[in-house]
């Protein structure tokens, strides 16, 4: 396959080679930007305060010397901790974090793999992150973290659900699992007969929309779902035993979701990285087309951390009653109106 | 800071590890969760040992002490200015309201009355006081149930307070500015208006606090119902201030204890609310502070010109007899207690804090709540660790 | 305020006839032992009982003078300390300790014989009074009946009490410390308990100003101790 | 004004409205607040005042002021008087690891040789160093502000800074 940035043959493996880096590199990359944007900056400002400001310019910088200073810090093992479990928990967490990236498309071409069953492949990796957070809580030997870890197998199980089936209407409107349809369904289709702006699956799905960003602030453990790392509660839950880099995993891994996450509700419900104006097809999109998808996850992100800065967090059985008696039955009626609505039209 | 030797130190470390295992009898069955002595939910150093069953806390009973200066053992050392420095800090947070009630005990010994102005002037700090004391707690109900933009609000605009108190007094949490027949000094010319400018912003602090948690859903979820204290049990546990007016006890010093300062002259209103549930604590608290700058504003208004110190010697020697004095604090009811024998120190001082009753309802509060409600159980008590270990 | 022993004339200033109606209500529940009893009218009142009245006066306050409001409960240790302030310059010492015997002990207002005397607060919210009743204690460690049973707030006033004063609470279900640590002897409230701080350092406020040559020793010294208490 | 809107979206305009208003924080090392004139932050010896009476040393709580002098013969102020008697100050130190700020010092001096300064950078790595001896004490004096004329209704008169 001609790669079309670089107009030359390349052999398969050199390809792999280039994307894994380019995912290598989106991570950190898009986990500094979500950290710095909304958690530095935007919550500093909702709270009448200019958040870091020291490392370079504007506290840019600020991430980075947290990250040099988790690395340089002792990595310290619990006593009577189960050394290998513990050591493992938060690479698991991490390469969920990696694995939803495979599928993510970011132009025509710009893709890891175009797997036929894209969005389902992303959310069945993305559960991954639950067995890591499993054995974080267990193998610190800590009651808090006991806790924490028993509070987000819990959680995030019960909020699977509604996730999967918010996008389950998607996937009916837009008749494929494959991103790239997704992102083709959203270019050509039109609604009543509008066809400029094409048919983002927003408009047409806003309740998929509503349930899929309260199971990923869910999935993400952010207020107001964060029992598992409610601080003022249990000190940081799963995470209060881990210092030093294995800390950055799991603060990297964190973001790292979230910003994976933005990317497949940009992808599922704003059209991904096509614009109204491009053909579908056309080369040009291979180069705006990632800063396309860029604007469209800091939109979504900024509702994700707005939310996140604004809320009290729900107890444990209001979270699990809020998900299986309201979210699961909204997300079957919006599936049941769309297949109808998909017959009739 | 006392010359105790390292090895008393270490000998004294080790009596608070062996007091761990001794004082709570060791229960295999459930699993005992330590909640502090440091734990962000418990404002300073109280422990709570929590026996759990799951998420649910079978008992819970608070561990004080950690915190203990001896206040009671203090006072039979010190002449009255000097415990007057002392003990305001008890209660940090309500800075000017802890000298209060000890020098009116004293001038109610002594058989003196401050000339008006003074009267004024301490009621108008003991407000502000009041507002800076519970509009932290606003912002830290907030904090405690997971929210994390409200106490950013409340240090914001708390700051405005404490700078008046300053710049009237000297000192932002240790005021030191009443003395035994009137207050120190006199109020810096413009602090009037720049006071008045300062309680309207307190009231858009509260409007903010309003929209952000009392509408809230979710706040609404995680406190209504949540840690009921009916009003029987309340007064048999001596609960006091907001804690005891959510209960439907309709009951404050400030109107109903005769009292030199100047609230009888003003017309304010007190708040109760029926439930006695966390939600009802935080709502009472607002609406106090909505009434407290109201009350600072007529005050304002009606500041009498005049001397600020009564004629008191210079040596100040209380006759003998026994006195006590409560004023409604932020806190709740905080009184003191002297018993003089007239030399210059008092032979005893019982310091009532309002803290020390309103935490030891917990172990009765908090039986079959569930591990976040402990939380927010004691978010809504809100206690000062000074105020309950003296 | 004179302290009276009893309350035999009541301030001719005027009456309080609420006070001195509880007062009476109290003599007349209890009988003898009201032993002591104090009206500051138009403030406040105290009534002393004996110690083994003292659930009863409890019981009788909150059940027919709806006093229903715990207020605290504490104690006083009348001995007069051995120790003064620690203030004196160091050579002062003797003198302090000299008159020592001679500071007799008398208790304050309403009386009473014992060196510990427990004093309790109640009020009655509805009324808008409150009142004060102590009791005396005796025994060795001196013991009175707890008010657990009577006001559940008195939990923790009782084992603070107990841990200060070493006064025994009979009946108390968790006579515990509260605050010190486990090994901790001693009871820091009692009057004969040393303030440690101050007996480790020397007073700075010791006048050490060296006198002139042939200057007489007394006067300087006198000047320095009047300026100073 | 806005619609009954559901208490969740309440809360999430006062935060968004909150974002565009301006911030209060002061980057401290760049920009420095003015402390009130009243504050109590350092004290400061006004020397020629101090007659060594050693009243501030007794009536701290703390005990942590400590003074030395010493007697001398003063030159007589009409000549032929009796020679005067006058105290020396050899070492005024305050302690201010110890201090806990009250003030009495400052208002039991009958000579008006104490004064509070609100300066308040004088932190120091090693805590001995916050033992201030009678020369610093003496620097600060240039920080001690004026007294501030009294607000209206007052009949205190305003105190005078010796220069």
């Amino acid at each position: 396959m001609i790669d079309p940035t670089l107009a030359v043959e390349l052999a398969y493996w050199q390809q792999t080679a280039i994307k894994t880096l380019a995912v290598m590199l989106v991570i950190p990359a898009g986990a500094l930007i979500l950290g710095y944007v909304f958690l530095m900056k935007m919550m500093a400002f909702m709270q009448s305060r200019l958040g870091p400001m020291e490392a370079g310019p504007g506290g840019m910088l600020q991430l980075v010397a947290d990250g040099a200073k988790f690395i340089q810090k002792e990595d310290i093992f619990p006593a009577r901790a189960d050394r290998w479990v513990f050591a493992l928990a938060p690479l698991v967490v991490l390469i969920s974090t990696f694995l939803i990236f495979i599928v993510i498309p970011v132009g025509p071409d710009l893709v890891v793999e175009s797997l036929d069953t894209g969005i389902f492949f992303a959310l069945a990796v993305s559960s991954l992150s639950v067995i890591g957070v499993l054995m974080a809580g267990w193998a610190s030997a800590n009651k808090y973290s006991l806790i924490g870890g028993l509070r987000a197998a819990g959680q995030l199980i019960a909020y699977e659900l509604p996730l999967v089936l918010a996008v389950v209407g998607v996937v009916i409107q837009a008749g494929t699992l494959n991103m790239q349809g997704i992102v083709a369904a959203q270019a050509e289709g039109e609604i009543f007969g509008l066809g400029a702006i094409g048919n983002p699956f927003i408009l047409t799905q806003l309740i998929g929309f509503f349930v899929f960003l309260v199971a990923v602030q869910a999935e993400l453990t952010q207020p107001p779902f964060d029992m598992p790392v409610a601080e003022s509660e249990i000190v940081g839950g799963y995470q209060v035993e881990y210092t030093g880099f294995r800390f950055l995993f799991f603060f990297m891994g964190e973001f790292g979701t979230a910003f994976a996450f933005a990317a497949i509700a940009a992808v599922l419900f704003l059209g991904g990285w096509w614009v109204p104006g491009f053909d579908i097809s056309d080369n040009a999109l291979n180069w705006i087309g990632p800063l396309v998808m860029l604007a469209k996850i800091m939109l979504v992100a900024f509702v994700i951390f707005w939310v996140r800065f604004s809320f009290p967090r729900f107890r444990e059985d209001q979270l699990q009653a809020f998900a299986w008696k309201f979210l699961i039955p909204l997300s079957l009626f919006n599936i049941l109106a769309t297949g109808i609505l998909k017959v009739v039209f | 800071m006392t010359a105790v030797t390292d090895r008393e130190q270490l000998a004294y470390i080790a009596a608070q590890a062996a007091d761990s295992r001794v004082n709570v009898e060791l229960d295999t069955g459930d699993m005992t969760l330590n909640i502090g002595p440091q734990h962000p939910a418990t404002h300073g150093t109280l422990r709570i040992v929590a026996k759990l069953d799951g998420e649910q806390v079978v008992s819970c009973d608070p561990i004080a002490g950690y915190m203990h200066r001896g206040y009671e053992k203090l006072t039979e050392v010190r002449t009255y200015p000097q415990v007057t420095a002392l003990v305001n800090r008890i209660d940090w947070l309500g800075s000017f309201a802890n000298e209060v009630p000890f020098i009116l005990a004293a001038e109610q010994l002594m058989e003196v009355e401050a000339p008006p102005r003074a009267q004024w002037i301490r009621t108008v700090l003991f407000e502000l006081a009041r507002i800076a004391n519970i509009s932290l707690f606003l912002g830290d109900m907030g904090a405690q149930l997971g929210a994390i933009t409200p106490v950013f609000f409340a240090f914001r605009d708390r700051e405005r307070v404490l700078n008046q108190i300053e710049s009237a007094t000297g000192g932002r949490f240790h005021p030191n500015f009443d003395r035994i027949g009137g207050i120190k000094d006199d109020l810096p010319q413009g602090w009037i208006d720049e006071t008045r400018s300062v309680m309207t912003k307190m009231r858009t602090f509260c409007d903010e606090m309003e929209d952000l948690l009392l509408g809230n859903e979710i706040f609404a979820a995680r406190t209504r119902g949540v840690g009921v204290i009916p009003g029987p049990v309340a007064q048999s546990y001596g609960l006091s201030g907001a804690n005891l007016r959510s209960s439907g006890v309709d009951w404050d010093l400030r109107r109903d204890a005769p009292s030199p300062l100047v609230w009888s002259e003003l017309d304010w209103k007190v708040w109760t609310h029926p439930d006695g549930d966390s939600f009802a604590r935080f709502w009472v608290r607002l609406q106090e502070v909505r009434e407290s700058t109201h009350m600072v504003d007529q005050m304002l208004d009606g500041l009498p010109a005049g001397p600020i110190m009564a004629k008191v010697p210079r040596i100040i020697k209380v006759p003998a007899g026994e006195a006590w004095v409560a004023t409604e604090n932020p806190l709740g009811e905080m009184g003191y207690y002297i018993v003089s024998k007239g030399d210059l120190v008092p032979y005893r001082v019982k310091i009532r804090s309002a803290s020390f009753n309103n935490i030891s309802i917990v172990p009765w509060v908090m039986k079959g709540v569930l591990v976040p409600d402990i939380v927010t159980i004691l978010a809504s008590l809100y206690f000062i660790l000074g105020d309950i270990d003296r | 305020m004179s302290s009276s022993e009893t309350d035999e004339a009541v301030e001719p200033v005027e009456a309080d006839e609420l006070r001195d109606g509880l007062v009476d209500a109290f003599r007349a529940e209890l009988g003898d032992a009201v032993v002591g009893s104090h009206v500051e009218p138009g403030v406040d009142v105290w009534i002393r009982v004996t110690a083994d009245a003292w659930r009863a006066a409890g019981e009788f306050a909150r059940d027919r003078l709806d006093c229903t409001y715990f207020d605290f409960l504490s104690a006083i240790d009348w001995m007069p300390s051995p120790f003064g302030r620690d203030m004196d310059a160091q050579e002062d010492e003797a003198s302090a300790d000299g008159d020592e015997g001679a500071a007799v002990m008398e208790q304050g207002v309403a009386g009473g014989e014992t060196r510990f005397q427990l004093l309790a607060r109640v009020h009655a919210p509805a009324k808008g009074y409150g009142l004060f009743l102590k009791c005396d204690v005796e025994g060795d460690p001196p013991t009175a009946d707890t008010w657990v049973p009577v006001f559940a707030g008195a939990n923790w006033h009782e084992r603070e009490t107990a841990e200060m004063f070493g006064i025994d609470f009979a009946g108390h279900p968790n006579l515990i410390k509260l605050y010190l640590p486990g090994a901790f002897e001693g009871h820091p409230l009692r009057k004969d308990f040393p303030l440690l701080s101050r007996r480790v350092k020397p007073w700075p406020g010791i006048v050490d100003v060296e006198q002139m040559p042939g200057e007489d020793e007394d006067e300087a010294a006198d000047a320095g101790e009047g300026a100073g208490s | 004004m806005a619609p009954k809107l559901p208490g969740l979206a309440k809360g999430l305009g006062v935060t968004f409205r909150t974002m565009f208003k301006p911030n209060v924080t002061v980057q401290y090392p760049h920009v420095k607040e003015e402390p009130a004139p009243r504050a109590r932050g350092v004290i400061a010896l006004h020397e020629e005042n101090c007659t060594s009476c050693m009243l501030c040393a007794r009536e701290c709580p703390d005990w942590c002021i400590y003074i030395e002098g010493h007697k001398y013969l003063a030159p007589p102020r009409r000549e032929g008087g009796k020679p005067r008697q006058k105290n020396a100050l050899d070492r005024f130190d305050i302690d201010f690891a110890l201090c806990m700020y009250c003030g009495i010092c400052v208002e039991v001096c009958p000579f008006d040789a104490l004064f509070w300064s609100p300066e308040y950078e004088y932190s120091t790595p090693h805590i001995a160093d916050l033992l201030h001896d009678k020369a610093k004490l003496g620097e600060w004096m240039e920080t001690v502000p004026e007294f501030e004329p009294y607000g209206t209704g007052s009949e205190q008169k305003v105190k005078q800074v010796p220069s």
